[in-house]
């Protein structure tokens, strides 16, 4: 299953779907709001936007050149849009495979590719104002 | 008329989320670029941070753009 | 958390206890029972049994090596003894992470170390007897 | 007397899943091993595969076992 959704991710669903009697192996990533605290100053959420359906789309081709590279019977990719609090997942990952080393590989694959093709966007919401995330254009102050 | 949708901090420096500009048939996104900065000049400083989308497929600028088409400009992608 | 269980694994109370403000990544394995078909006849099911409280330890010693090697701040290893029927995890594994290389490495070289030095042995049963996983002792006739 | 625990193949060949046996004080896993094949010579053939632990620890054949140890006779692993 492959889908943007503005709602919490049902992980357990996800895992639910991929539990297979030919596969060995579940491998599954989960990327969370985590909060840098070091600089004194704290991000109160994240807050993700995407262009649509063409991220959807890229979702689906990523599942496809897992399927084409890796020997993975079932591939879930979901990414969370809107607000997403410190500790909660905004992205599940979740591959499955009759042995772990194509299951480990196509979970890692699947979220570098996010990073490098999917078209969506995060700002962190600060007390003071956003930025948003890899083009440091926002409304903070400094 | 082809809609120029802009997303993330590009909507922020436009303004906007939405152009409507009229172009030549058959122009690219290259000859398309200068109008956009013509009306919205803080997008200009952008530009090699930014990836293009024609009909939701990644473009390159050299790719001609027909009217009703949809252009999307894309800041670097932060999901995960 | 490291556990062994006799009953299934609550895999989503793992998952809630991992997520953590300071941790962008959550890795997970969950090792399935995986039937073989290409034989012709089948396994019915796995059995596992363990030599305790020696394997309980060694769970433990995973966690400290790994917390030795990487920034995890949080890791589970929970295995499960006695029948695990076919798609049925009888091992899960949870590593979170400020950073997703840690949390990916942390939770493959878990199940590596589970497979080298944890004393729990299964074995396949089949219709028409029992084989011991990795010394083929047992009781089917072939 | 020292307890030794078999587990797996190693239980399933020795027909058994504990033994008492006495040993010197002091006496090496080396020289504990053929008082078991003794009892149990389907153990024999097995010899190569097999790990020792020694009051739950992983141990060489030259540990010495005293009177009260726990020894266990542990065949290739095979959790996950």
């Amino acid at each position: 299953m492959f889908a943007i959704v503005e709602e919490p991710i049902d992980f357990g669903a996800l895992i639910s779907a991929a539990q297979r009697p030919d596969c060995g192996a579940i491998s599954t990533f989960l990327g969370t709001t985590r909060i840098d605290e070091s600089s004194g100053a704290s991000v109160e959420y994240l807050e993700y936007e995407a262009y649509r359906p063409m991220a959807d789309r890229k979702l689906e081709e990523i599942g496809e050149e897992i399927q084409d590279r890796w020997d993975v019977r079932h591939v879930s990719i979901i990414h969370r849009l809107g607000r997403v609090d410190p500790g909660e997942p905004s992205v599940a990952i979740v591959a499955a495979s009759p042995r772990r080393g194509p299951a480990f590989e196509a979970s890692r694959y699947a979220i570098e590719r996010i990073k490098e093709i999917v078209p969506i966007w995060k700002r962190e919401v600060w007390s003071d104002g956003y930025v948003w995330v890899g083009s440091q254009v926002g409304t903070r102050s400094q | 008329m082809v809609k120029v949708l802009l997303f993330g901090a590009a909507a922020d420096r436009a303004g906007t989320r939405q152009i409507e500009i009229s172009v030549q048939d058959g122009a690219t996104l290259t000859e398309i670029w200068p109008l956009l900065t013509d009306r919205h000049p803080d997008l200009a400083p952008m530009r090699d941070t930014l990836a293009f989308a024609v009909n939701g497929e990644y473009a390159r600028m050299e790719a001609s753009v027909a009217p009703d088409d949809e252009v999307a400009i894309l800041p670097p992608v932060s999901g995960g």
